[in-house]
């Protein structure tokens, strides 16, 4: 028990000196979950709540600003701090539901693609290549206007571009990976198209898939506010970071600090995963150029 | 070569003709496309003409003809809002949106390649820490909202920048600024990433065997291939930039492509959206085609095979 | 006796790894005499690669570093050159060929320019001289129609062109010593053949030294006036190729001799080392070949052997070395 | 006696195809062409050449990863494109195949035990006290110890991966085991460790074996007969001995004239086959060894030499009836 607990300590701690744990990173990132789960519960303010008798106050550390409105209010006196909380949720969700859509679909596409070659693979890759060298934000763009800005047309739009990144990745692994002798084996030992492609190719992609999940993190969530600082992201009255910035634009001179926390928001999060995937990816396999 | 570029060219075609079918379906699928040119006060004798003026009562396959055969000739009818004709803003506002994207590329090259280089020769470096730090704030920070500081600092607070439109050169400053610190980021992290494999590879050990000075390494046997990989990611690359120019237009009301979108969707202009993204995809697509041709040129094992 | 050509003292080069420090090449000495070849035989991870390199001073930095010792080229100690003065070294008095004949050329540069970059840094040839130099070093390393060559693409050529390429950049400034790394691992029989029969010919016109890398006793057999047995990153044996085989003096050597499967006659049973190669992150205190060695006596596992000498250029590191001939089976 | 496996006049074509859109053949490259020969219960059967002269593409048709251009292969008398669900099944467990890379052969992923038992999980319905008792059983015949079912390949050394490879061979009782350069990849010491492994486990089991390989020391050492392989086609096969001492073939000669000598007294200044392999793409007219023959006559550059048997169960294919060339026959 003891020796247990004091190789987890060691663990830790080679980690955190030898291998460069990103400490802040990590920190950030669980905040930022705990955020999404229980954003109404820790912030101070509700997100909505209107108070005209305290608009455009700064935040605390400027002349006139308050603790109460740790980072100022904005143009209908709401707190700044609590939007920016409750926010959280709304990146939270895209990224959530865009990763697993492109990165299951992508997954899927790059292993049966790299897996059986051929004709299925030109026309997949084709279109990979296609959606991936087209400008994302027009396609989401043109959804939104089509179909009218929702959740799910942010979570398609991402999805579609996710799903060529992933598969193009997966694919180059795969074609090395089906080349190793271990799948000849398995062949000989008459292992089925689907056990080869579960239980040896899959495991051996486990590594670069948490790599590129990782930092495909802090790309959604930017993608997502830039999307909605277009007006084509998620509608509603509920605070989403990218249409906080988009709307306290025109405060830029007056206010700057309306559109500016919630920026700042956007980045410290986006970073932090980056700072993680490169991390993950410099100790998982440093060889993973590819994955950009 | 000669197979590497046509392949390119008739997936472009391919890739056209998917994104075509893609707005078609999406109109139709979304109902009566004569609803998304009209106002609320068109009666339904406006309705009748309008689709047979568009040519809703033919069969579909018929119908998507001929939204192609406009489309090729650069027909998209006129904009909602100002009735002008589509293509006229487009075109108006292109060269715009060309004169940031190269500005911003050349300034955003010129940065990542010394940064990528000396970053992945000096790896562990604080100088590397550095680099990497600033490749790091470039891929997180939104674009939108650098821009945005920007103009806090150089427009609002030391007035010595104009923050929008593009009349003098000095307008050019901060938006491919902004623009240019995205894109750079990107470069040079996969600079650096495939400077590092390549200063591993035996040939570089061979040129170090002959006495080859290690500037000369560097600068022209690694930094030649490690740029080739770079350019290997030209198609998506280029659609980054197209992104990124989107944004950086809108934040600084440049009178670009970008610009024109965001005004379609504030609008809800249809026509002017549906041009703005098949011309934009068509610019986009044509852009990649010509960085991979380059880099079939220029690679030797393209050029001399098949 | 003249002066060796290259004498090497107590060379130590290590690297900082993830789990530790490890000592590659942990205080080798030899020498090469002007005009020999002088084979450094071992398997992987024995230190026979990172001791061409330390000549070379090309120890990939930072993880690695040269710890002590001295390599002296005709009595000056290439360790104590600075940077700038070991670069005229490589290439100009030492060249090298590598293993991978196929990632060993830069795929960006013609075959051409490859050669007369390496002739334009250490020679005063220019222009036309130049090229005709370059298509002249291609002739002797026996590619035909070496002047079309010249503007060819590396990818190209087959692998063993491109290693005679190799070969024709390492010899182009007339060094007086070639470092071949294994330069043909990866060549088929009959290709290494050709690649060996050509070094031997270089080296009768030009008289230069060459030290022959390999892991293959059959190929210092058939090339190297003397040679080296490397084991865990020391050498436990030096001698002349025929002392070697006739009367090998260390168990290693012994070994691998009696492991060797003869393509000149059929063996009803052959002899094999026991155990696994050693691991250098953690070796054994005494002689690193102790856990393998069938002879092993207690003192080989407290202290490291000394230098015994047997006969005239015949070194062994062992404690219960035979001074008799081990005749081989 | 009835051989195992018969291999008749097998052939494996890659077609090489160009064109950017509508793809048409352009050429075949001839990995394997009109191959023919049999291995009997307990017997070693080598194929020898030079990279690229389609030894291993053999060993895959065998092993059923390629499908055949033409030939038929035979197992215990039973075509296999004509074997139904038991019969391939059966199959399956009696040839078994290690290979080269013992790094590459293991699933990274996967413990040890899972590597070991993958054949009788897939193809036997066993229990898994029968699958571990048969693990112990192979893990002592190859001499690793019983503890290594829990590790990960990566924490083998070389020589043990490739012991762990030959485990998973021999779990399912083999009749026949393809070594395709079973042990080329590993340092010399070692080489003889698993070579006589082998060698023991062969003859504790009756084994056959198609030991491909480059090596001539290896496989004049393990080898009961042994095929040359050139450029897709087999040049000459016979009796090992045969081979080494009373070989007809100038390409058979070449090979072991290269071959390194095992002491300096057997060094033989420059003997040398000049050239290189051609491309399989373009297999020369005639005899296909004639482009790099110092004997090629009119008659080989036109006519393919067919096999014929020249002492007993020794075949050459060559139109130099003379007699065998001697040592040294390509000295310049």
């Amino acid at each position: 028990m003891l020796t247990s607990f004091l190789n987890a300590g060691k663990w830790l701690w080679h980690l955190y000196v030898k291998r460069r744990f990103p400490l802040f990173a990590v920190s950030t990132i669980v905040s930022f979950f705990a955020l999404a789960l229980f954003g109404e519960n820790l912030s101070p303010f509700p997100p909505n709540q209107v108070d005209l008798g305290a608009r455009f106050s700064p935040p605390f550390w400027q002349e006139g600003g308050s603790i109460a409105h740790f980072l100022g209010t904005d143009g209908l006196g709401r707190d700044i701090l609590s939007r920016i909380m409750i926010g959280a949720r709304n990146s939270c969700i895209v990224a959530i539901f865009s990763l697993f859509l492109g990165g299951f679909l992508g997954t899927v596409i790059g292993i049966v693609s790299g897996y059986f070659g051929g004709i299925v693979d030109g026309i997949l890759m084709r279109m990979g290549d296609a959606t991936i060298a087209f400008p994302i934000i027009l396609l989401a763009i043109l959804l939104s206007i089509i179909l009218g800005p929702s959740l799910l047309n942010v979570v398609a739009a991402l999805g579609l571009v996710l799903w060529a990144r992933y598969a193009r990745v997966i694919r180059g692994e795969v074609l090395s990976l089906k080349e190793r002798d271990f799948v000849a084996l398995a062949r000989v030992a008459g292992a089925s198209d689907l056990r080869i492609m579960v239980k040896h190719i899959l495991p051996n992609i486990y590594n670069t898939l948490l790599v590129l999940l990782t930092l495909q993190v802090g790309w959604v969530i930017i993608v997502e506010a830039a999307l909605s600082f277009m007006g084509a992201g998620l509608p509603g009255p509920d605070p989403v970071w990218g249409s906080m910035v988009a709307k306290g634009r025109q405060y830029v001179t007056s206010a700057w600090w309306v559109p500016f926390m919630p920026g700042m928001a956007i980045a410290i999060v986006c970073l932090s995963f980056n700072m993680l995937g490169d991390w993950l990816r410099e100790v998982l396999d440093p060889r993973m150029r590819q994955v950009e | 070569m000669k197979r590497f570029i046509v392949v390119r060219i008739v997936q472009m075609f391919v890739t056209l003709i998917l994104l075509s079918v893609l707005i078609f379906s999406l109109i139709r699928i979304s109902g009566d496309p004569a609803a998304l040119l009209l106002d609320e006060s068109a009666t339904e004798k406006d309705y009748q003409l309008l689709r047979v003026e568009l040519g809703l009562d033919e069969p579909i396959i018929a119908q998507y003809f001929k939204f192609i055969s406009r489309a090729a000739v650069g027909d998209f009818g006129l904009s909602t809002n100002d009735r002008v004709p589509v293509l006229i803003s487009i075109g108006g506002a292109l060269p715009n949106t060309a004169r940031l994207a190269l500005t911003s590329l050349v300034l955003a090259l010129s940065m990542a390649v010394p940064l990528g280089v000396i970053s992945a020769v000096k790896k562990g470096s604080v100088y590397d820490h550095f680099a990497r730090v600033i490749a790091g704030l470039g891929q997180s920070v939104p674009t939108f909202w650098v821009g945005l500081v920007l103009i806090q600092i150089f427009a609002v607070n030391f007035r010595i920048l104009p923050s929008s439109g593009m009349e003098t050169s000095a307008h050019y400053i901060l938006p491919s600024a902004t623009l240019a610190l995205f894109m750079m980021s990107g470069f040079a992290r996969l600079l650096r990433s495939s400077m590092l494999e390549v200063l591993d590879s035996e040939f570089i050990k061979l040129a170090r065997i002959k006495g080859v000075s290690e500037s000369s390494v560097v600068w022209k046997h690694a930094l030649r291939n490690s740029l080739m990989s770079v350019l290997s990611f030209g198609g998506m690359y280029i659609a980054i930039l197209m992104t990124g120019t989107i944004l950086v237009e809108t934040v600084f009301a440049w009178p670009g492509l970008g610009r024109l979108a965001y005004e379609g969707i504030i609008n809800q202009d249809f026509p002017l959206i549906q041009g703005v993204v098949l011309i934009g995809g068509v610019i986009v697509m044509l852009s990649s085609l010509l960085t991979d041709i380059l880099y079939a040129y220029l690679d030797p094992r393209i050029r001399f095979s098949g | 006796m003249t002066q060796p050509l290259l004498k090497v003292t107590d060379l130590k080069t290590q690297f900082r790894t993830k789990w530790g420090l490890v000592k590659a090449v942990d205080g080798v000495s030899f020498h090469v005499k002007h005009g020999e070849t002088f084979g450094i035989v071992g398997e992987s991870g024995s230190g026979k690669s990172v001791t061409s390199l330390s000549i070379m001073r090309l120890i990939p930095q930072p993880a690695g570093r040269i710890v002590s010792g001295a390599i002296e080229l005709d009595g000056l100690n290439l360790l104590e050159l600075s940077e700038k003065e070991m670069r005229d070294y490589r290439g100009g008095k030492i060249g090298m060929i590598l293993q991978d004949p196929l990632s060993s050329l830069n795929p960006l540069f013609t075959i051409g320019s490859q050669i007369i970059e390496g002739l334009r840094i250490h020679t005063s040839l220019k222009g036309r001289s130049l090229k005709e130099r370059a298509i002249d070093l291609l002739r002797r390393v026996h590619i035909p129609s070496p002047a079309m060559r010249m503007k060819d693409w590396p990818h190209l050529l087959s692998g063993g062109m491109r290693q005679r390429v190799v070969g024709a950049i390492s010899i182009s400034c007339e060094p007086e010593l070639l470092i071949a790394d294994e330069p043909t691992t990866a060549l088929d029989a009959t290709i290494q053949l050709q690649y060996l029969n050509l070094l031997k010919r270089i080296q009768k016109e030009t008289r230069l030294s060459i030290i022959f890398v390999t892991h293959d006793l059959g190929a210092v057999a058939y090339l190297c006036h003397r040679a080296a047995v490397m084991y865990a990153g020391r050498i436990v044996e030096t001698a002349t190729v025929k002392d070697l085989f006739d009367k090998p003096a260390h168990p290693y050597t012994i070994g691998l001799l009696n492991s060797m499967q003869k393509v000149e006659k059929k063996a009803d049973h052959i002899e094999s080392i026991k155990g696994q190669p050693p691991n250098l992150k953690n070796l054994p205190i005494g002689c690193s070949f102790a856990p393998r060695c069938d002879q092993v006596k207690d003192i080989c596992k407290e202290k490291y052997p000394e230098e015994t000498e047997l006969g005239a250029d015949h070194l062994v590191r062992c404690w219960v070395v035979k001074k008799e001939a081990v005749k081989i089976k | 006696m009835k051989p195992i496996l018969d291999v008749q006049k097998v052939k494996k074509y890659f077609p090489v195809e160009r064109g950017a859109i509508f793809r048409k053949v352009a050429g075949q490259i001839k990995a394997v062409d009109n191959i023919s020969f049999s291995i009997v219960p307990g017997e070693t059967l080598a194929l020898v050449g030079e990279s690229g002269c389609g030894k291993s593409t053999v060993g895959r048709l065998i092993l059923n990863l390629l499908p055949v251009t033409g030939g038929t292969i035979f197992f215990s008398g039973i075509p296999l494109e004509e074997m139904d669900r038991s019969q391939r099944k059966i199959y399956r467990s009696a040839v078994q195949a290690v290979f080269q890379d013992p790094m590459s052969s293991l699933s990274p992923r996967m413990r040890i035990r899972e590597i070991i038992a993958e054949g009788l999980v897939i193809n036997q319905s066993l229990s898994r006290n029968e699958i571990d008792s048969k693990i112990q059983q192979v893990l002592d015949q190859v001499g690793l110890p019983q503890d290594a079912i829990k590790h990960y390949p990566h924490e083998f050394s070389g020589g043990q991966r490739q012991r762990i490879a030959i485990a998973r061979a021999l779990i399912v009782d083999p009749k026949l085991i393809i070594l395709d350069e079973a042990v080329s990849a590993l340092d010399v010491s070692i080489q003889a460790q698993i070579v006589n492994l082998l060698r023991d486990l062969q003859r504790e089991f009756h084994l056959s074996y198609l030991f491909i390989a480059h090596s001539l020391g290896t496989v004049r050492y393990i080898s009961d007969r042994i095929g040359v392989m050139y450029l897709g086609s087999l040049v000459e096969i016979g009796p090992a001995e045969e081979i080494f001492t009373n070989l007809h073939h100038p390409y058979t000669r070449a090979l072991i004239d290269a071959a390194m000598p095992s002491h300096p007294d057997f060094v033989r200044e420059d003997v040398v086959l000049a050239g290189e392999v051609p491309s399989a793409l373009n297999v020369p007219e005639g005899c296909r060894f004639n482009t790099r023959c110092p004997f090629a006559k009119d008659v080989c550059r036109q006519v393919e030499p067919e096999m014929f048997e020249i002492g007993p169960g020794h075949f050459t294919a060559c139109h130099m009836l003379d007699g065998a060339p001697e040592a040294g026959f390509f000295l310049n």
